[in-house]
């Protein structure tokens, strides 16, 4: 080994720039053009419940009416995501393709929901620190080892594991409701779940502007998935009749 | 940098028993550099009354001046001293006067009133005034008094233990500060007499 | 001396240091903001009369800068205001309709209806075109009944039935449409306007400490405060007295006050006495 | 379409709504039937992505024979309709008759036109008079002035355009006219997300001193 | 001559200034080291703006026995970094066939912050950790790996408050005709309950829940203390 | 995955996955604990400028809040190199410690001094006694003052221009005799006989070059040094703490004394009354 050699200079000498020149390190990633609103979910006693809206937004314009953003990993996974689409269906085909890269090992050891967090938690944090971010919120909620689990995970790649999780405007609009509602009872059942959940997205479709009347739900138990929805939301509108001029 | 601490500074007042107290640090400088260590930023309105101005040097004494001004006008006209509560309703309007141009100085009050109850009352630059129970802290290191005092203060503090309390919560404050300390100075304001006593404190 | 005098006959702002604060701020000061109330505020108009509620938090950035403030302001008898936004703002703006309306009162000699504080305070806040940041949840009874309205910083106003406003109104807003109704009694809507004040106290950082409630109703008012503590401080587990001579001391001096004392003495008035 | 910007980031954070205006992202509609006009809107207003409120009502009373339907910032359209209204409510104590609707749209137009630079509002004065009978004036955001058979605004009345265009008809009956309104304020909202909540519908007819109202919810969105 | 981690400049996109790839999380941690033994303590919300992402996230990691990370701040750095830093002892271990000791772990921390020097870690971390002789000590970085070791410290989103408190009781500054007795585990808690105590009245991203864990020359403790949760 | 590239998968399959994850985690080799010249550069490559991150998408403050300031000095006199400097870090105005050790051991003849970023110090500190440390196994002797300083400058010269901030003195006795060098992030390299370096270094200086002359004594000199850092942590906020003072002789470094600088100053302030 030459000493000189190990005295190596990372950055050629001709190359110095200073900071003030080069400071449009964030220009050049894209940023979110059709999005979609809140994800819910809550653990409840022997299972998992995820609801989103099947709304795709392009600016305010409520473009797409029909778009699914829940999706199964496997057999014990549920992710639910939010935030831009077309990143969502990239972060989609990715997880495919680590689905069947599991499947391919063939050791009939299903992906944890726990584990897939992990993963994505890198995906996420990867993209983020390329300054290139996926502009997604993913709920995971699984069934980790008989337990029901749920978990979270941002754009920068920040993930949270809790009982009861909400993106996007739930976070402000739904938790309250949710946290309410778990600590009267901890251990809620699958009904109650499913009635909390139903009563959040009739509110969150009150007060968010980009939200949707109609709604799909997934519960994943131990004895399986179902898949609900569209489910259509019934308003109640009478307190317009009370209200008259702004003064 | 903010332009509170462009001449560096803290104050801070609590209730005791009976008593009450108001310490300030003495530094004055200009940014890093100390230029004096003997520039006290609390100033005796009246005896049982006295308002510490931490802040941007230049606005405590101009505010300190208009409010000397403001007072005498006020004791000249109306033939008796001012009360704590007249006295901060004056201070909060006249800070609120220059909403769009502020004062950069956050006042704190410290007095007894009439029936010697002690009184204390910090102000933001706006003048909104808050009036704890405890205590009360405003300048560059009110983040490290806050984290003192929530500790150290307890109800019904005698004057003697009452100057341990806040001179320890002062000077330990602006031990971890570095734009304020170089010496400080505690008023104890009881009923029949306000000590006044400068403590030793780091000087670097 | 000339000029400071004829500066206390001027009302209203006072611009001088606008220049210098724009200059320091020019050289990199940067101009401290004053103390913001994140707060949760709420009102429910119920059968008879209107309940308003809030949180009791003032904050400064990220500190707390007032455990127990006091969010609900006295504007006349028969109505109070709540007020979120910057502290010295809802403040002045809410005492100085409330000498207004005092002032109105006293002209026409009747309560005064809320329609007109409700008018008051939106003109004043759009002529500064929200720059006074002041966020208001104005409730009150008069003869024509119970009102509740909502203003925002820029002037403009809502009437609706239950409302929220500052950092917590998501919270607030969600606990009402989840289980507000119609025709509420008194005790449904204090603990209706309770319940959406904790959602926003637990969960919006900005709100905190405990739940104060003014119930208006068509004769009385009750201003309870706080009517519920949510949260209490732990309780200190060491003794942290210091013993007497811990601090060193560099001098002191004592000047002893003089007291003028005052003794009030009654003196029978000539009612009393006998003039027969 | 205004989809690429910041505003959307901060959407997706949750976090819009700490600081935006008040404003009525709105749909609002007028229309000339053979008696009268309609008057329509819907009824949420946003900060933000956040619904401030949902049952706002945006059909405000100038006189008793003129309402306006405003969006915008909901601070400018209140304190200008507030002036408005003064002075016909003046007018007509000088003049011991009822204003006119023109008369009403001249006084908005003003004032929107000389304080261009500072407000934001985009009105739609209708109203009954017994010299032209039910008209509607559109005062947008520059501060001109026109008449128009029927007229939309805010920012749903894109998505309405075309409907508006191929399905009015002059001289309709009351009951179609507001069908018609009901309608095209129903499609705005289905797609507009600054849109939503109720339709409220208003018609001035010269008839009676209140203007008749209804809410026209959700449910019955698909009947009209 | 090669780059560590550089993209080609080919895969840069569009514009526009918003994204920021670091956020605060908040939350405190407070450790003291004593003669014999070492404590640590964190609060448990994880929070975002003016909103709670979760009640129950310790921000305290196990890394050896004898060793105890505590890392607030950004929470996606704080997991990346302590991932890493379980993998690099993880290798040491297979290695070396023994654990890391705690003065080696403070400089490989030190060095992995360095690391990312130019893109650093938005992290608060203090080093809990009892060294050969069985005393406890503390070691403290900055964001870049600055690293001191230390008896006390207090760090993350109230380490400002709470930092003079602690030199005042414990180590006793700017008090004299004070007899010095050595800290006890016991006194540590008791100073680390209320310090947190007055950080969850002050510091909005304080609250919920302390963990303390504490490390002596034969066991582990675990405690957890409620505090306010506004 | 052996089955992949037996059943030919590769091509069928989407595998990005993998490369995802891979990227993040850098290999043994890559990382500074290996080659310690070697750092991750940010995304693009280039320099960041933090300034524009200061604030995160809620509006809270992010705050990289290195430690910062110091006063630190060394001179040459007749009887070899004195360094003294006080302990205080700096983050913002908070002060983060008050007991930092701004003088590195570079080896038993050399001694570095650290003001700036103290980070950025300590790890090129560290590794340039490696350098030496090699060099001397290398060449069986110990390497020169002068070659040390140069590494050093060299070193930091590469990162030139992406954010570094020191400002260092290098000071030492080798074959030549006693020697000081100051080198800064800039890529400057002077030798000289009388530095101070940091925010308090105008105040130092006032003390250090009334009282400076080649003929100290050593007690005159350690005298002089802590006097000047004494001054200096009076009047500059940013500086305080202990005064630490160090000799350099041809026998290696000598630790003098560590003294409370507030302590010393009420010594003297009631010296003179």
């Amino acid at each position: 080994m030459n000493f000189y050699n190990s005295v190596n200079f990372p950055i050629n000498f001709n190359n110095h720039q200073d900071i003030s020149e080069s400071s449009d390190i964030i220009k050049h990633f894209h940023t979110p053009i059709t999005t979609a609103t809140s994800v819910l979910g809550i653990a409840f006693n022997n299972g998992v419940i995820i609801s989103a809206d099947i709304l795709g937004s392009y600016g305010s314009l409520a473009r797409f009416k029909n778009f699914s953003r829940i999706l199964q990993a496997n057999k014990n996974t549920l992710l639910g995501v939010g935030g831009d689409i077309a990143d969502f269906q990239y972060l989609k085909e990715l997880i495919q393709g680590k689905m069947i890269g599991e499947e391919c090992l063939e050791d009939d050891i299903p992906l944890k929901p726990a584990s897939l967090l992990c993963w994505l938690t890198r995906v996420m944090y990867n993209r983020r620190s390329k300054i290139d971010p996926l502009w997604n919120n993913i709920l995971v909620a699984g069934i980790q080892d008989g337990k029901p689990y749920l978990g979270f995970i941002d754009k920068l790649g920040t993930a949270v594991e809790d009982k009861l999780i909400a993106t996007g405007y739930g976070a402000y609009i739904a938790i309250p409701l949710l946290r309410d509602a778990l600590e009267k009872k901890p251990d809620l059942n699958k009904q109650e779940a499913e009635e909390l959940m139903k009563k959040c997205m009739e509110i969150l479709y009150y007060r968010d502007a980009r939200s949707f009347n109609k709604y799909e739900l997934a519960i994943l138990t131990t004895e399986g998935t179902e898949f609900k929805g569209p489910i259509e939301i019934k308003a109640n509108w009478s307190i317009s009749n009370d209200v008259c001029g702004y003064e | 940098m903010s332009i509170l601490e462009y001449n560096g500074g803290a104050v801070v007042a609590m209730k005791g028993k009976n008593c009450v107290a108001i310490a300030s640090d003495k530094r004055f400088g200009i940014q890093a550099q100390t230029l004096s260590v003997n520039f006290e930023k609390v100033f005796e309105i009246s005896p049982h009354l006295y308002v510490g101005l931490p802040g941007l040097a230049t606005d405590t004494q101009t505010v300190y001046q208009r409010l000397k001004f403001r007072q005498n006008l006020y004791e000249l006209k109306e033939g008796r001293s001012m009360s704590p509560k007249a006295f901060c309703a004056m201070l909060a309007n006249m800070l609120y006067e220059k909403r769009f141009g502020p004062y950069f100085v956050e006042p704190v009050v410290a007095a007894l009133d009439k029936n010697n109850e002690p009184f204390i009352v910090a102000m933001d630059l706006l003048g909104c005034m808050t009036t704890p129970d405890d205590f009360v802290v405003n300048g560059t290191c009110s983040r490290q008094l806050y984290g003192m005092c929530e500790v150290l203060w307890e109800p019904n503090l005698e004057p003697d233990d009452l100057f341990e309390t806040i001179s320890q919560a002062l000077v330990n404050a602006c031990d971890r500060d570095a734009v304020s300390g170089w010496g400080a100075v505690v008023y104890i304001i009881e009923k029949d007499k306000v000590t006044i006593k400068h403590v030793k404190t780091r000087m670097d | 001396m000339l000029s400071t005098t004829k500066k206390l006959e001027n009302t209203g702002f006072s611009f001088d240091n606008c220049l210098r604060n724009r200059f320091l701020e020019k050289n990199g000061f940067i101009s401290p903001k004053g103390k913001k109330t994140g707060t949760t505020i709420a009102g429910v108009i119920f059968k008879d009369g209107v309940v308003l509620g809030s949180d009791t938090r003032a904050t400064d950035d990220t500190i707390v800068a007032d455990k127990n403030c006091e969010k609900i302001h006295y504007l006349n008898k028969n109505m109070y205001c709540c007020g979120a936004g910057t502290a010295a703002d809802t403040f002045q703006v809410t005492s100085m309709v409330s000498s207004n309306l005092e002032l109105h009162r006293l002209n026409s000699g009747r309560p005064v209806p809320v329609i007109v504080a409700c008018r008051m305070l939106k003109q004043m806040l759009f002529r500064y075109q929200g720059y006074v940041g002041a966020a208001l949840i104005l409730g009150g009874v008069d003869n024509t009944g119970s009102h509740l309205y909502c203003i925002y910083p820029h002037g403009s106003s809502d009437r609706l039935p239950y409302t929220t406003m500052g950092s917590g109104s998501l919270a607030a807003m969600a606990v009402f449409e989840s289980k507000w109704k119609p025709d509420l009694s008194e005790n449904e809507a204090k603990e209706l306007v309770k319940d959406a004040i904790a959602a926003g106290i637990f969960n919006d950082l900005g709100s905190g400490s405990n739940v104060d409630i003014c119930v208006i109703r068509k004769d009385s008012v009750e201003y309870i405060r706080p009517y519920e503590c949510l949260n209490e401080k732990g309780i200190k587990r060491g003794n942290y007295k210091y013993k007497k001579g811990s601090t060193a001391l560099l001098q002191s001096h004592t000047i002893a006050l003089h007291l003028e004392e005052e003794i009030i003495q009654t003196i029978n008035d000539g009612s009393s006495m006998d003039t027969s | 379409m205004a989809s690429n910007s910041f505003a959307n980031i901060m959407e997706l954070s949750g976090t819009d709504w700490l600081n935006a205006e008040l404003s009525t992202g709105t749909t609002i509609m007028a229309a000339e039937y053979d008696g009268g006009v309609v008057i329509g809107s819907d009824s949420r207003t946003t900060t933000g992505a956040y619904i401030a409120n949902r049952v706002t009502d945006k059909l405000t009373r100038v006189t008793d024979y003129i309402y306006c339907c405003r969006s915008g910032s909901a601070a400018d359209t209140q304190a200008i309709t507030d002036i408005v209204s003064y002075h016909l409510d003046f007018q007509k104590v000088e003049m011991n008759e009822e204003p006119l609707v023109e008369t009403a749209a001249k006084i908005f137009q003003e004032l929107i036109y000389n304080y261009r630079s500072s407000f934001t509002a985009s009105i739609i004065v209708a109203g009954w008079d017994r010299r032209k009978g039910g008209q509607v004036y559109c005062v947008p955001l520059g501060g001109m002035c026109v008449r128009e058979k029927v007229s939309i605004g805010g920012s749903g009345s894109s998505y309405i355009f075309g409907f508006v265009d191929s399905n009015y008809e002059e001289n309709m009956d009351k009951e179609k006219c507001i069908k018609f309104v009901a309608k095209a304020i129903s499609l705005a909202i289905d797609r507009d997300g600054s849109s939503g909540g109720v339709v409220r519908i208003g018609v001035i007819d010269g008839k009676s001193t209140q203007i008749e109202r209804r809410i026209i919810q959700e449910e019955q969105f698909k009947l009209l | 001559m090669i780059l560590a981690n550089t993209e080609s400049n080919s895969s840069l996109k569009s514009h526009n200034t918003r994204f920021n790839p670091y956020d605060d999380n908040g939350g405190s941690i407070v450790a003291i080291g004593g003669d014999d033994f070492v404590v640590i303590a964190s609060d448990t919300r994880l929070s975002t703006g003016f909103s709670i992402y979760s009640r129950n996230q310790s921000k305290l990691f196990k890394l050896s026995k004898k060793s105890i990370l505590g890392s607030s701040g950004c929470w996606c750095d704080t997991l990346t970094l302590t991932r890493l830093l379980n993998a690099r002892m993880q290798m040491y271990l297979h290695e070396h066939n023994k654990e890391m000791n705690t003065p080696a772990l403070a400089q490989m921390l030190s060095t992995m912050l360095y690391y990312k020097r130019f893109f650093p870690y938005y992290v608060s971390n203090i080093l809990a950790g009892i060294e050969s002789d069985g005393s406890g000590w503390i070691y403290s970085y900055d964001p870049i790996g600055n690293v001191e070791k230390c008896k006390f410290r207090a760090g993350g989103s109230s380490g400002v408050l709470l930092q003079p408190l602690l030199d005042n009781q414990i180590m006793l500054s700017n008090l004299q005709n004070i007899d010095e007795q050595p800290l006890s585990l016991e006194k540590a808690i008791k100073i680390i309950q209320d310090v947190f105590t007055s950080a969850a009245e002050r510091d909005i991203y304080t609250g919920d829940e302390i963990r303390i864990m504490s490390i002596t020359a034969d066991c582990f403790k675990e405690e957890k203390i409620q505090m306010r949760k506004d | 995955m052996a089955l992949i590239e037996l059943c030919h998968l590769r091509s069928n399959v989407n595998i990005i996955p993998f490369q995802e994850v891979d990227e993040l985690i850098p290999s043994v080799e890559q990382m500074n604990l290996s080659d310690s010249l070697r750092l991750a550069l940010s995304a693009t490559g280039q320099p960041i400028d933090f300034k524009q991150f200061s604030h995160t998408e809620n509006g809270k403050k992010i705050n990289f809040e290195f430690q910062h300031g110091t006063t630190t000095l060394g001179f040459v006199y007749q009887g070899g190199v004195v360094l003294a400097v006080d302990s205080r870090a700096t983050g913002g105005s908070f002060i983060g410690s008050q007991y930092m050790k701004k003088i590195v051991e570079i080896n038993d003849y050399m001694l570095g001094t650290l003001a700036g970023g103290a980070a950025d110090c300590v790890y090129w500190d560290r590794v340039l006694s490696k350098q030496c440390r090699i060099y001397e196994l290398r060449n069986r002797e110990r390497i020169s003052v002068a070659a040390a300083s140069k590494l050093m400058a060299n070193m930091i010269y590469s990162y030139k221009g992406m954010g570094l901030s020191m400002g260092m003195m290098l000071a030492g006795y080798d074959k030549r005799g006693p020697s000081l060098y100051y080198i800064d992030s800039e890529g400057t390299r002077i030798q000289g006989k009388v530095f101070s370096v940091g925010s308090g270094s105008v105040y130092a200086y006032g003390v250090l070059d009334s009282g400076y002359k080649w003929e100290l004594t050593d007690e005159e000199a350690y005298e002089l040094g802590r006097s000047s850092i004494m001054h200096a942590t009076h009047r500059d906020a940013y500086s305080g703490g202990i005064i630490r003072v160090y000799h350099i002789t041809a026998d290696g470094w000598k630790h003098i004394t560590n003294q409370d600088a507030s302590e010393l100053f009420y010594a003297r302030k009631t010296k003179d009354l």
